[in-house]
């Protein structure tokens, strides 16, 4: 067997995300590959929700159309998802959750239930009901009970040796429970002999790792979903790292306090989703005028406006690409994976520093909360580069310090307040090399220009798109962020069945587009793979290169692509909403 | 140099200044030039950053670090700024417009989280550059283009709303009085917190009812009639005075607080500007081993 | 019909609620649709505006005028609404974070602006909707994800800011006691002018501090002391109380003062929504000759 | 002689305007076609500031590259715009400011200095100098002093007939003074016999009064220039109208109240310049999703942040189109001529109304700020059209009100509270028919396409592109807003010299396109001429046509195109920024 998909479902409350992130873990540490997805509604309590953990031996990079196993803690949960469950798949449910078969039977879906409640409450809380639920599915796939107790251990630590103890002692006895179901249970992941240990973890904690590992030590927020957790997991950081997070009063001063910080000197970032960004525009111009460089977190969800809060969503990118009056350089960039999550966390404050101007971080619900199993990051590989940052002391001998200097790639020299070489204004008025407000006409023409050709300075040095598959296909599929994973399997599936059928291009450097572009596009049939309603890249691509796309798979309901629905798009040749 | 070199000849600067004359605001550019040498504060170590408006252009017309940023948003920013390195004195100056309109949530914000700022408002009672719409302190009645009838909005009161704010440090000045204005802005340089002085300041073009005269007829000193400035209801009581009789002077002072930058723990570990040289200099990957367990 | 014949069951609705079991917010409901039947007010005849929040689901969950608008901005929506169609009777609904965080300038400016409006704030002291982050009204200490340590900043006390910004109406309630809650709400609608209303709102899943015991045991109903409402600094005394004794009630009430839909003088002409359809149906181009003459 | 240019210099403070305003309506009255300029910097009093009126026998609608006459209040006035003034111009002083005449030998302008001052200090009052001014150029150019008495009678008329008597005897006096000059002066304006009578209006005014006569009512907005004028002039409305003006505490609330105001059911409006634009974008989602009409005004100044305040631009275009996170429908259009302003005044309410979204007015500070002289307006050929509205009792009979219904061209019925008939909730949460919030993901689908189903409908009525000039030229210019004039002037002077070399397509509505755009364009050599610097409408025009311009024309100095540089570009084919 090559991979096994879970669906854990039940209430909100009753801790099916924690459950699942120890089950994420526990496979990790296994050595497996592993993709958990929450599915939640914007309600704290009550009401259906799912976490999906899908379990390979080789890299996952989405969730399927087809579930394999489906764990329901309440009887509506079968109702709710049993029409995801593969023919001759299976239901786990405790035995004290009545269940109405009549959606299973036809479909030879099997129904294992154990009396879990009954169990977990003989060792005396029923919550560790879920604890017996995990060690099941670790017997029916066959991984070992080694590997939850571990995570048993480490989780529960905090809450003391007994509860440790306890939830072990419930573990043990609910593994021991499905013996005869486990080995009748048709499928198996093959364990690595001796695991290779695996981060497993959430693309927002990958970024704020990244942030920090690139010398971000200031933080301003304000909370928003699906951002919240990048301010929150910054905020749990030991002091001695120096890591000094703000939750502010809104999103103006969450933006405002970041850039104040980085003008005196700080690596600074603020975080927040479109609502929040809407917000912070007038600050984006801010930083563009005074070339502030300043790393903001658009972690999108489903819009407009207050839209699906807790849903996933492509929807910003013209927005991010275009926000503020005026013109000023911006960069955009949009990891792909919960990998790039952590790259893109320190490579956006070079670039910032690099061309000193705000740059958007594109991430999504999808990539922020999935947990994903990852190489151990290597904080060796990490570079900071703070470009023409002058520090006390460094200036070269001469003439005075012209911030705002006209240079040849725009880039100025950039010095901070406490320094008795560089006292200067800035100003948002229009200003001449020295900072101060000028109206003059000649020097706003080469202020403006000295300003965009940092655009170009950048475009030049910005990643060309990464062409996956054959490189002569039938079919290029064009992606960007969290449609990335699923593309990729959608083209390997394609290809499975013989022909060079498609291939992928993808993004990572949106904001300004290599010039590359136009070239490894040029001459393909391109279908345009976005979550959202408009096909944004593929229009963005269109404005700038010519190129238009030959149709777009698009989903806006704020789930997840599968592989297997763009593939089918991709056979059929229907190119519309998913 | 020792501080007592610090001189006014320091703070000068060419650039051309486009208030017109008379304008109140050039007593409060003194005013502060007169503060910063009181205190022996070289330019490279203060950071003035104001907002947008007739009165946030003054970091322009001196030699200073002067941030000139988005109407309303000067404080938010000062915030960053002290944050990210609480060695520099940091000033913010913006008018009334910008502090207590556009700005007013930062300001109430501000005030109850008390960083160490000192915040220079010149209330001019109108939206100058704009040429002259009502503010939000202008007076019931008072005429201009948007309040033709005369405003129907009772008067934002800074010192009250402060003061229900939990700021630490409120006082009130008068830019016909130089010397006064340079004695708050000492008071509040050396006040550990966020200071508040507002500064009553005459905008000769726009506001031809509360003049120079004006005020000169109404303004009294708090010092002078025995104010407690560690009463907080004294201090409330006198807010509420305006009219007849305009108070000036220190309404009310506490040290009982730390400044919001003493408690951020993070700091005693260097600041984040330190940490962004140090970093550069010798990233260290190994110290975040400890973050990189979490995930393991 | 008379308004005695107006029921509860007007107000019902079957749109799932998605609180949590034991929340604060479904007392303020039923306390809201009690005021409604008290004051004989029918669904079509009030427009309850709401910002982004847990508090602020409240009008999908009743049959309403509901417009849930964006996080902190329902007072300025509301006073639009209000002074388009003055004969609407309209409420804001939403959370502390809603309207002292991110709205804190629209609350501030519209206290001192008075349109008639009755506001009720569900003040859990917590960010509920986003899982429990500390508010602007979460006390010093106060621990949370955003607040490891506890929080470092004085709490933004609604009482004694409105008092200070001129509000004409302020008052305290208690969702653990719907009855006076409905007594506060009506009191706050049959005021002339901007009536705030704060609800100390038990958070049952993200507030473990600030419970229904914790603020039982610590509340007093002010009339029950002999609170004049008419005295503004007895409030501004009662508005400090905070900790072991919290009070309840009317701190301060005046109709001194009109509301500011009153001094608008083009409403003497019919509201602008009435203009739109009068408009609509008879344009009168004629109406407009005596503007275009400015223009000859 | 066709037409004069005569720009008016001094201080800021020296009420240059306000003489420039009277000597436009004398001139307007006069039965001459007049555009007036204002050009002042970001300060209240002191530096040089000018007003420039061109004058003619028929519609002037540019300013051109040389003046004939230079007013000049002050010495330095003279230094400054010497180069500007055409070989054999005049420069008109008052005899008691010094003029070095170094300037003006070379290129023999003649000096004219009457004693102005002098002459008012005689009647009482030196600030007379400006009268005395005005009556002097009435004079030179031939037009008649009771023009300017009957204008001084009128402005003057608040101050008493003292102000207005002494007023009309300096007039006078100057008038008789320069005889001989008059005599001498080369250049006269034939007087139209029996003038016909035009409007002299500012941009602003012309879309106040159009909004007004749309039957707005609410008006709520923050200043900013060049916007403020709108603001302030709806304040001055009499009561009698019923037109409610808020100046709020920022421009969220001024969006927020004017949201508010027409979901209660009134025509609101609020008006800004990009800075306010940007704090108005969250509030523009609101509006999108909760279905609510609205109009806003954005009248563009240099940008980007606080840029150059007092000075135009055309830099706000693709900002406006994007702004906002995710997906939803909105509207811009951009009037191009003084005309247009009071049209797009009234036309963008029924938009707003017929298709319930955001209406964005792009005017910049060219058009927002000059007087041009206009035939009168006819408010009887003003319509309103409320769109899919229904008032209280007129409901169809039937079941129930669906307030956001699947409509087959997305606009559903809408109805306003305090109708017994139509109780429902609003909200900017993902919602179903009824408006209740939902997650349903058919439901979410469904309603997407049901919104943005309102573009198609809105882009099938939009405006096409116009055209002017011969249907075949060489060149295309494409323009929009305020570069309008100054391209239809140069295309004029271009096709002057013989062959159909320039032809002009430019835009009023400007989002979503007319389907008919490809089509107008197609095949053509297209030159874009924008106020901005990275020609932002060619780049819309790519994007939704795939056709791309061969060149552009870009100014973003804060100052006015001229047609005749217009044409030497394109004589040239040096296609760059001006
Ligand atoms: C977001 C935004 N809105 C509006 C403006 C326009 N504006 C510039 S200054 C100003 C107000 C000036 O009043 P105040 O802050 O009291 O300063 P003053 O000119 O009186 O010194 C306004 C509204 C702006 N620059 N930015
Ligand atoms: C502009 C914006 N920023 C952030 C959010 C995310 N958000 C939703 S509710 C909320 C705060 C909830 O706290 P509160 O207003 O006190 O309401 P409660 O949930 O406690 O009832 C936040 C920050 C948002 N919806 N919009
Ligand atoms: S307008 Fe008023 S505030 Fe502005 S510079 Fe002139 S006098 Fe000063
Ligand atoms: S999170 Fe708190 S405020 Fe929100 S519904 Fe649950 S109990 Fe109520
Ligand atoms: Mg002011
Ligand atoms: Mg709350």
């Amino acid at each position: 067997m090559q991979d096994i998909t879970i669906r854990l479902s039940g209430n909100a409350g009753q801790g099916l995300e924690s459950s699942g992130a120890g089950f994420v873990l526990a496979a990790a540490r296994s050595g497996l590959h592993v993709l958990g997805m929450p599915d939640y509604r914007s309600r704290v309590r009550g009401g259906n929700n799912f976490f999906q953990v899908r379990l390979g031996n080789s890299p996952v990079q989405s969730q399927p159309r087809q579930i394999n196993i489906l764990l329901a803690l309440t009887a509506d949960a079968v109702e709710m998802h049993a029409h995801d469950i593969m023919d001759g798949g299976f239901v786990l449910a405790p035995a004290e959750v009545g269940i109405d078969e009549s959606f299973l039977r036809p479909r030879n879906i099997a129904l294992i239930q154990p009396p879990l409640v009954d169990l977990a409450k003989q060792h005396g809380d029923k919550m560790m009901a879920n604890t017996g639920a995990l060690a099941v599915l670790a017997a029916l796939i066959g991984f070992p009970l080694q590997a939850i107790q571990d995570v048993i251990a480490r989780n529960f630590a905090r809450k003391g040796a007994e509860a440790v103890a306890t939830n072990q002692a419930v573990a043990a006895a609910a593994h021991d429970m499905v013996r005869e179901d486990a080995a009748r249970f048709p499928w198996k992941l093959s364990m690595p002999a001796e695991p290779r240990p695996r981060m497993a973890i959430s693309g927002n904690h990958a970024l704020a790792l990244g942030a920090m590992a690139g010398g971000c030590r200031f933080m301003s927020a304000y909370p928003m979903t699906p951002a919240t957790t990048i301010m929150e997991w910054l905020s749990s950081v030991p002091p001695e790292f120096g890591m000094v997070v703000k939750h502010t009063e809104d999103e103006i001063a969450a933006a405002c306090m970041a850039i104040g910080a980085s003008y005196a000197g700080a690596r600074a970032m603020t975080a927040t989703s479109g609502g929040g960004f809407c917000l912070m525009v007038e600050s984006l111009g801010l930083a563009g005028m005074t070339e502030v460089p300043v790393v903001i977190v658009d972690a999108q969800r489903g819009g407009p406006s207050t839209g699906l809060p807790t849903r996933t969503e492509q929807g910003d990118l013209l927005f991010a690409v275009h926000a503020g009056h005026g013109e000023f350089p911006r960069i955009v960039i949009a990891p792909r994976t919960h990998e790039e999550c952590f790259e893109l966390g320190w490579r956006a404050f070079n670039l910032a520093e690099r061309y000193q101007c705000p740059v958007i971080v594109l991430t999504d619900m999808l990539l922020a909360g999935s947990i994903a199993t990852i190489d151990p990051v290597d904080f060796g590989a990490v570079s900071i580069d703070r470009g023409r940052t002058i520090e006390p002391g460094d200036h070269p001998a001469g003439n005075g310090f012209r911030r705002f200097e006209f240079a040849d790639d725009g880039i100025s020299p950039r010095a901070f307040p406490g320094d008795p070489e560089a006292v200067f204004p800035s100003s948002t008025d229009e200003h001449d090399e020295t900072g101060h407000i000028t109206e003059d006409a000649a020097n706003r023409v080469r202020m403006m220009q000295k300003r965009m050709r940092k655009l170009e300075t950048a475009a030049n040095e910005a990643r060309p798109p990464e062409l996956y598959g054959p490189e002569d296909a039938e079919i290029t599929l064009v992606a960007w962020g969290s449609s990335y994973g699923p593309c990729r399997e959608a083209v390997d599936m394609l290809n499975a069945e013989g022909r060079a059928a498609a291939n992928l291009v993808s993004f990572t450097d949106i904001w300004p587009l290599s010039p590359a572009t136009e070239e490894i596009l040029r001459g393909r049939r391109i279908i345009a793979v976005e979550g959202n309603y408009s096909s944004q890249l593929a229009q963005l691509l269109r404005m700038h290169t010519g190129i238009a796309v030959q149709g777009s798979i698009n989903r806006y309901d704020g789930r997840a692509f599968s592989p297997e629905a763009i593939a089918d798009h991709v056979r059929e040749g229907q190119y519309a909403a998913v | 140099m020792p501080p007592s070199d610090v001189s006014l000849d320091l703070f000068e600067c060419e650039a051309e200044n486009t208030w017109c004359p008379g304008c109140g605001d050039f007593a409060i550019l003194r005013g502060l030039k007169l503060a910063l040498v009181e205190a022996g504060i070289r330019p490279h170590e203060a950071l003035l950053v104001s907002g947008i408006g007739c009165g946030s252009k003054l970091p322009d017309y001196m030699t200073i670090n002067g941030f000139m940023t988005l109407h309303g948003r000067p404080l938010a920013i000062a915030t960053g700024a002290k944050l990210a390195n609480p060695k520099l004195h940091v000033f913010v100056v913006n008018g009334d417009g910008d502090s207590y309109g556009i700005g007013g949530n930062h300001f109430v914000h501000t005030c109850r989280r008390n960083p160490d700022l000192t915040h220079i408002v010149e209330n001019n009672q109108i939206y100058g550059l704009t040429k002259g719409q009502y503010s939000p302190t202008s007076d019931r009645g008072f005429i201009t283009t948007t309040s033709p009838d005369g405003s129907i909005e009772a008067a934002f009161n800074p010192i009250a709303i402060a003061l229900a704010a939990h700021a630490t440090f409120v006082a009130r000045s008068f830019s016909g009085d130089p010397k006064h204005l340079a004695k708050m802005i000492v008071a509040g340089m050396n006040h550990r917190g966020y200071a508040l002085i507002d500064v009553l300041q005459p905008c000769v073009t726009y506001n031809k009812i509360n003049t120079y005269d004006w005020y000169r007829e109404r303004i009294y000193r708090l010092e002078e009639e025995g104010h407690d400035t560690s009463d907080h209801d004294a201090a409330a009581a006198r807010a509420q005075e305006w009219g007849d009789r305009i108070p000036i002077g220190i309404f009310f002072q506490t040290e009982a607080e730390h400044a919001y930058e003493e408690d951020v723990r993070a700091l005693a570990a260097g600041s984040p500007v330190e940490s962004a040289v140090r970093l550069h200099r010798n990233p260290q990957p190994e110290q975040y081993e400890t973050l990189r367990q979490r995930f393991l």
